[in-house]
């Protein structure tokens, strides 16, 4: 089969969207398709000009991770006026009137509520906790703050210290919270909007003598499956971008092949909650791809 | 420190007429005419032209895409935001300034605009013109800082740019604001000519700024500015209100390119502009300017738009690996740079 | 090229050549300097004097043309290498730091060490007896920022002879000092040579020339065109060969100044500075200021000419009170300052000449709000003609030699006529001929109605010029002379007595 | 441009020898060596001192636990990292260059010290070794390329940001690494009198650079450069081979920085370290450096490292909102800075 797949994604550095490009990649390989994609550096202007540039090349499909939901409307609506089927994954455009075909993700909100409840049934209902959060305004820090937030909602007892910003960066959350550590005595548990900032807490938490603190985050990279068994950090929610790239590009595939009928508006995928209980069970791999068995 | 090369080469290859041209010489005979006009033509080609057009010729060479009419369209409309951004940078670093808070204040005014646009249902004209202000307001402090205050650039617009960052996620809290009225999000998909509006405007303003520069006293003031404040006041020039005025440019185009990002993406980030910070002065830097101020202009920082413009497009194009492009583009910046180093020689 | 063999001891140039791209500037020169005699070397601005020296002392590279020194090729590729084999430049333009203080200035590039550290001790102890013999006075500790130009004359001499040089070349080393100070200069001149040192001496003041040098070179458009070996060099034969012709001086009378007012000042002082300045300058006048290095007359002028703040007083002109607080301001009232500071405060050095030259005219220049390209060049060009400027207007001012650059300072400042023009040592650096020239100008401006202000080191300058002549001391008016009374001997001892 | 505010009432406060020390004067009188003498102990605190300090009092009025010896030593050790990087930096900046690869560069020989380890099992110290072979290299490139390449400092380093953000990316395809050996994470919770080990590393690098740049002739020449490299280059000063030392310093300090990085999280990310450059070479210029060289050094240095230092914990200690954290800290900087100026006149 004859045909070109575009991607343009938000950035090459988080593992999640390393992971996601490998999928798309395998997939198409599998199909027999090129595949281009284009990262963004998390910039979401320069996005839409790599949007542009990649419809130039008039692909039979775009996959588009957006840099941010709002950012999205414009690359849909580029694509839209090329004639190009647009397949979202993770990032679902908020406004305007641009079609896609469907939108692949894992539901933020409720993965950031359930694990924080979980977190909160561990404290037994009460205690101190700390947030830190991604890059301010960016759509993962919104949504998992929001469900954090809906989670406390139902646990009274749960009081919020601090709230800070560590960027998603791991050392910038070490440093948060040896301060949120001086400040905060009692802290109990730290909600770490991601695993690179749950692991900076946890090991700040270590240095400052806190074994007991609890440490949670989101996404199930490779490096959290140690640091759950070691009881370094407690959980993590393991999204599976793998293989939502690969569904995209089967997704497209169908679309080629004039199936494009057949398949749902929303694919969510579920977040799985990885603790030491179950972390056995499974292998980075399962979420991440063959990259990530090379990470371990 | 990097004055420009081709200043300096200019007046190294040039200065027969000042041995020749004595008391008893004649009028300047016609082939030192001749010369004289090859010399002001070649200072009006500034920085890297030669880089640009060998990257051009090599990306039509290994992309059919590259010279397609839509492809062209599409890098010039991709880079007017920076470019709209990147004037007002460029005067900044004309006069020896620095101007940091440039994306910050793309993200403000936009955010400002939106919010009092969404919550507080201010028609949009309305709404717009208050971002531009506040565009222009941290364009004034900031240029009050850095004369009267005696605060260096660098700092006065560190400080700024993170206030700015601070308050464009405070309005809304961080969350965007999206929705913007058609007739404005319309403007970003108008062609007039087949043009696209955002890059018209984009070159008018380069027009209008290098007319400013080349024929208006005030304009012309900046180089001297840059090249010795003292010298300047003490030729009569008012310092510092054009340095004030400047600043204010400044936060006035950003202000401007942050309506272009807001139509463009019918919504308002409070991230928007802020890691464009980097591009915009490398794209004035790349165009020939020297930090150190006093040198650079309108063409050389379109041209160094350009090329920043279009290395990015042509890797996207030629599908070159995201890892390694950061790395090609880095090194297709020095031999660009150093083209035109060499041919100046 | 002389073909025999160079000599065993001295510094030996022959044929040099410096192209600037096509343009040689510098056309197979020949010169020879004994250890212990002094070579003066003349010649109009931008003959190629100092690009001459440029050649020896290794900051340029010649295009052509062999060196031997003491007998050994001598190929200075850097102005360390040059150093090294005992050849020092004490540049035409003031080079140094004002960051740094005058002693780290001194032993920049060879700084002294003691176990491992610099040996700041010893590099104080060394500045200051060194300035002593050169009679600077100054702390070797404070920064060379806020210096008078002859204090750093002074310290770039120092910086030369630090370095135990066997042959040294002064560039215009007294182009930017009083008498006093050029005497001193010259008696180190002389005590180099008793040591043994090989000195070439460039100075537009011929007299110097004729009292120091054994031998005279003189260059023309970049070639040599005549040579005296045998002393004194007759002054007028100096000069024709300079100029290429016959030069007569021409004398001017100047014409009288009418009773009219143009500008008051009355008990104006700044802290720190100067106090208690009144002066009325007519119509027509040149008053001249006199006064030794440092005495306050270019603080005095600059707070004129709105350059510096004033703490007291009152200025008027054309009996109107004035009110400024920038120069800006103080051209709007008609006051003008040709700054002393050429390349600080006077010019752009990377702008073209005639850009420096319109720069503070634009707004008047400009036609519907517009000022183009062509007509900076025509202002440009009528300046060179009338100030007989050597050089290409389009070019940076920088790359013209220092009394052409002199020259378009005083160009940049009548374009228009003010009307008061204050000029703060207007012929530094500028060749006889020049010098005329432009003594010639302000003669003219004067007997047109302008009221004009000179400030000079040149006592012969302020003498010759002026209807009245205004001593200052110590920040003090010290006397107020009319061009009868004013012999040099009253206004030495007004000038040191205060 | 702002030149140092320092600097210059130093010179106006200084004028009047100029006229007393003419010809006439003898040697100094007592009150005018006393005043150069506190001319000189001016010239030595430099920087916003005292702005560190009322920012100091603000906090331990404020917050409980600013001042205990728990939370001062979390500052020291959370300074670490960009402070040895800021050493570098205020180098170049010394000279009036610019290093913006330095971020790129702790991230860049992190990664390839991780990767020669874990990939190719090359023992710790060596892989080590490489790495900060690897900053010194990107150094020598920076060093190079505005030297005797003739491209601008900015631009230059521009490139090597570039290439080195990209490459870091690369040799892992953007995967983190880790697990280093245990003695070398144990350097992390080493405490020595009670101090951390990173803490006592980076003061060090401090004094020594100190001692470098005021005691030895080439760190001496780095002021030479900054105020004049044309005047260096007269004086008989390498300018070229020293401006070229100093960028590799710089990149070498980044590479230490990245094993400090390194061993704190047991861990090695390809974008490590890429977001402090603008704080790095913000401590400089806070601490008074002039971007346009020949001012600055490392005690000022040393006092912006503390003021954002201090800035950031207290904010965190006090639980200020993220969003207004960053509106707070540009206010605080630009009060930092005036308030020295106001005292300084
Ligand atoms: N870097 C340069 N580029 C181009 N021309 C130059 C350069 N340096 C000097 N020249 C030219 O060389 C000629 C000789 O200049 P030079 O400075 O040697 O003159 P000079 O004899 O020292 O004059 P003055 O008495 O005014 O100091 C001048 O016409 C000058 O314009
Ligand atoms: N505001 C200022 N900024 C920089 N330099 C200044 C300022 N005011 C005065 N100077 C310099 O300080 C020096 C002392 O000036 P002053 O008027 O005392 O000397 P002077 O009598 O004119 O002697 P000289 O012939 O050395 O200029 C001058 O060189 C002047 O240029
Ligand atoms: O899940 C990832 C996060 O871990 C962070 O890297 C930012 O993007 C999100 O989607
Ligand atoms: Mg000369
Ligand atoms: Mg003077």
């Amino acid at each position: 089969q004859d045909g070109l797949i575009a991607a343009s994604v938000a950035d090459q550095k988080s593992l999640f969207y390393i992971a996601a490009v490998d999928g798309m990649r395998a997939a198409a390989e599998e199909a027999g398709l090129d595949f281009n994609v284009a990262s963004a550096n998390n910039n979401s202007r320069e996005q839409i000009s790599q949007v542009q540039n990649l419809l130039v090349q008039q692909p039979d499909a775009l996959l588009f991770i957006s840099q941010d939901s709002t950012a999205a409307a414009a690359g849909v609506k580029a694509a839209n006026s090329a004639g190009v089927p647009v397949i979202a994954v993770d990032q679902r455009p908020e406004s305007g009137d641009g079609d896609i075909v469907t939108f692949i993700a894992t539901d933020s909100v409720k993965a950031a509520r359930d694990l924080c409840t979980w977190l909160f049934d561990q404290m037994g209902g009460e205690g101190q906790l700390a947030i830190l959060k991604g890059v301010l305004g960016s759509t993962a820090e919104i949504q998992r703050t929001q469900g954090c937030n809906e989670a406390l909602e139902n646990y009274p007892g749960i009081e919020v210290v601090a709230i800070q910003t560590a960027n998603w960066d791991e050392n910038e959350a070490f440093r948060a919270t040896q301060n949120i550590l001086t400040a905060n005595p009692e802290l109990e548990a730290v909600f770490g909007e991601s695993d690179a900032m749950a692991l900076g807490a946890a090991k700040a938490a270590r240095e400052a003598s806190r074994d007991d603190l609890l440490s949670v985050g989101i996404d199930g990279f490779p490096t959290m499956f140690d640091a759950i068994r070691e009881g370094l950090v407690q959980a993590t929610m393991a999204q599976v971008p793998y293989q939502m790239g690969m569904m995209a590009v089967q997704d497209a595939v169908k679309i080629m092949n004039g199936e494009g009928d057949s398949i749902p508006e929303l694919q969510y995928q579920d977040a799985v909650l990885l603790t030491a209980e179950n972390i056995d069970e499974y292998e980075p791999s399962d979420f991440y791809g063959p990259a990530a068995a090379a990470m371990e | 420190m990097g004055r420009q090369g081709n200043a300096m080469s200019h007046a190294k290859s040039n200065t027969d007429e000042s041995v020749k041209a004595g008391r008893n010489s004649e009028a300047p005979t016609g082939s030192e005419r001749l010369a004289a006009l090859g010399g002001s033509v070649l200072r009006q080609v500034p920085g890297p032209l030669i880089g640009l057009i060998a990257v051009c010729i090599a990306f039509s060479w290994m992309s059919p895409y590259f010279l397609t009419e839509r492809n062209l369209i599409n890098i010039f409309s991709q880079i007017s935001e920076i470019g709209i951004m990147a004037v007002g940078a460029a005067l900044v670093i004309l006069i020896g300034g620095i101007d940091l808070s440039v994306g910050a204040v793309v993200a403000l005014s936009l955010m400002v605009n939106a919010w009092l646009y969404r919550d507080f249902g201010v028609p949009f004209v309305f709404s717009s013109l208050v971002g531009l202000g506040v565009g222009a307001l941290v364009g004034l402090v900031n240029g009050v800082l850095s004369t009267y205050g005696r605060v260096q650039p660098f700092v006065a617009t560190l400080a700024t740019m993170s206030a700015c960052s601070g308050l464009a996620l405070y309005v809304t809290n961080g969350g965007p604001v999206t929705g913007f009225p058609d007739w404005f999000t319309g403007l970003a998909s108008l062609r007039i000519f087949g043009l696209p509006f955002e890059s018209l405007l984009m070159v008018g303003i380069f027009l209008i700024v290098a007319w400013w520069l080349t024929f208006r006293p005030t304009g012309r003031s900046l180089y001297a500015i840059g090249g010795s404040e003292e010298v300047a006041r003490l030729s009569g020039i008012n310092t510092r209100a054009v340095k004030i005025l400047v600043y204010v440019i400044a936060g006035l185009l950003a202000a401007v390119a942050s309506l272009v990002l807001g139509a463009r993406l019918d919504s308002a980030h409070p991230t928007a502009g802020i890691s464009d910070l980097l591009s915009v002065i490398a794209v004035v830097v790349i165009g020939g300017a020297s930090l150190a101020g006093g040198s650079g202009g309108m063409l050389g920082t379109f041209i160094g738009l350009l090329i920043i413009g279009v290395l990015r497009n042509g890797m996207a194009l030629l599908n070159v690996s995201p890892n390694l492009q950061p790395v090609v583009i880095g090194i297709a910046i020095i031999i660009a740079v150093m083209l035109d180093r060499k041919t100046a020689n | 090229m002389e073909t025999n063999a160079p000599s065993s001891t001295g510094l030996d140039c022959r044929g040099l050549v410096k192209n600037y791209g096509p343009i040689s500037v510098l056309k197979s020169v020949d010169l020879f300097l004994a250890p212990g005699t002094c070579v003066g070397l003349i010649g109009e601005n931008g003959a190629g004097k100092s690009t001459f020296n440029s050649l020896v002392a290794g900051v340029v590279a010649p295009s052509d043309g062999r060196m031997w020194l003491d007998g050994q090729p001598y190929e200075p590729h850097s102005p360390s290498d040059a150093i090294q084999r005992g050849v020092a430049l004490i540049h035409q333009e003031i080079r140094l730091l004002p960051g740094l203080s005058v002693a780290e200035n001194l032993f920049l590039g060879a700084l002294p060490m003691k176990a491992g550290r610099i040996d700041r001790r010893y590099m104080e102890e060394k500045a200051r007896a060194v300035l002593a013999t050169l009679g600077v006075r100054v702390d070797p500790r404070r920064p060379v920022l806020g210096l008078t130009m002859a204090v750093q004359q002074g310290i770039e001499i120092a910086k030369a002879i630090l370095r135990n040089p066997r042959y040294v070349i002064f560039d215009e080393p007294t182009a930017a000092v009083g008498e006093t100070e050029a005497e001193q200069i010259m008696a180190q001149v002389q005590k180099l040579k008793s040591e043994g040192v090989g000195v070439i001496y460039v100075s537009h003041r011929l007299d110097e020339v004729q009292e120091l040098a054994d031998e005279v070179v003189c260059l023309r458009d970049g070639h040599r065109v005549s040579r005296w070996t045998e002393r004194p060099v007759p002054k007028d034969e100096m000069i024709n060969a300079m100029v290429g012709r016959e030069f007569t001086f021409e004398h001017h009378p100047p014409s009288p100044s009418r009773d009219k007012v143009v500008l008051e000042v009355r008990g104006a002082g700044r802290s720190g500075a100067f106090e208690g300045v009144s002066f009325d300058l007519y119509e027509g006048e040149i008053l001249g200021l006199a006064g030794l290095i440092g005495a306050g007359r270019t603080d005095v002028v600059r707070a004129i000419a709105g350059a510096d703040r004033l703490d007291r007083g009152t200025i008027s002109v054309d009996g109107r009170d004035i009110q400024f607080r920038s120069p800006k301001g103080a051209m709007k009232a008609g006051i003008f300052m040709v700054p002393e500071d050429r390349k600080g405060q006077g010019l752009n050095l990377d702008r073209s000449a005639s850009e420096n030259i319109t720069l503070p005219w634009e707004k008047k220049l400009a036609k519907f709000g517009q000022i183009t390209g062509r007509r900076v060049a025509e202002v440009g060009e009528t300046q060179k003609d009338r100030f007989d400027i050597r050089g290409r207007m389009n070019l940076p001012v920088g790359s013209m030699s220092g009394g052409n650059q002199q020259k378009v300072l005083l160009a940049k400042w009548l374009v228009e006529e003010p009307r008061v023009l204050i000029v703060d040592e207007p012929t530094r650096g500028v060749d006889v001929g020049a010098k005329m020239a432009i003594y010639k100008i302000l003669r003219e401006l004067a007997s047109a109605g302008m009221g004009i202000i000179v400030v000079s080191s040149e006592l012969e300058e302020v003498l010759g010029l002026s209807h009245r002549i205004m001593v200052m001391s110590e920040g003090r008016q010290s006397g107020m002379l009319s061009r009868e009374e004013a012999i040099p001997e009253r206004v030495m001892s007004l000038a040191v007595s205060g």
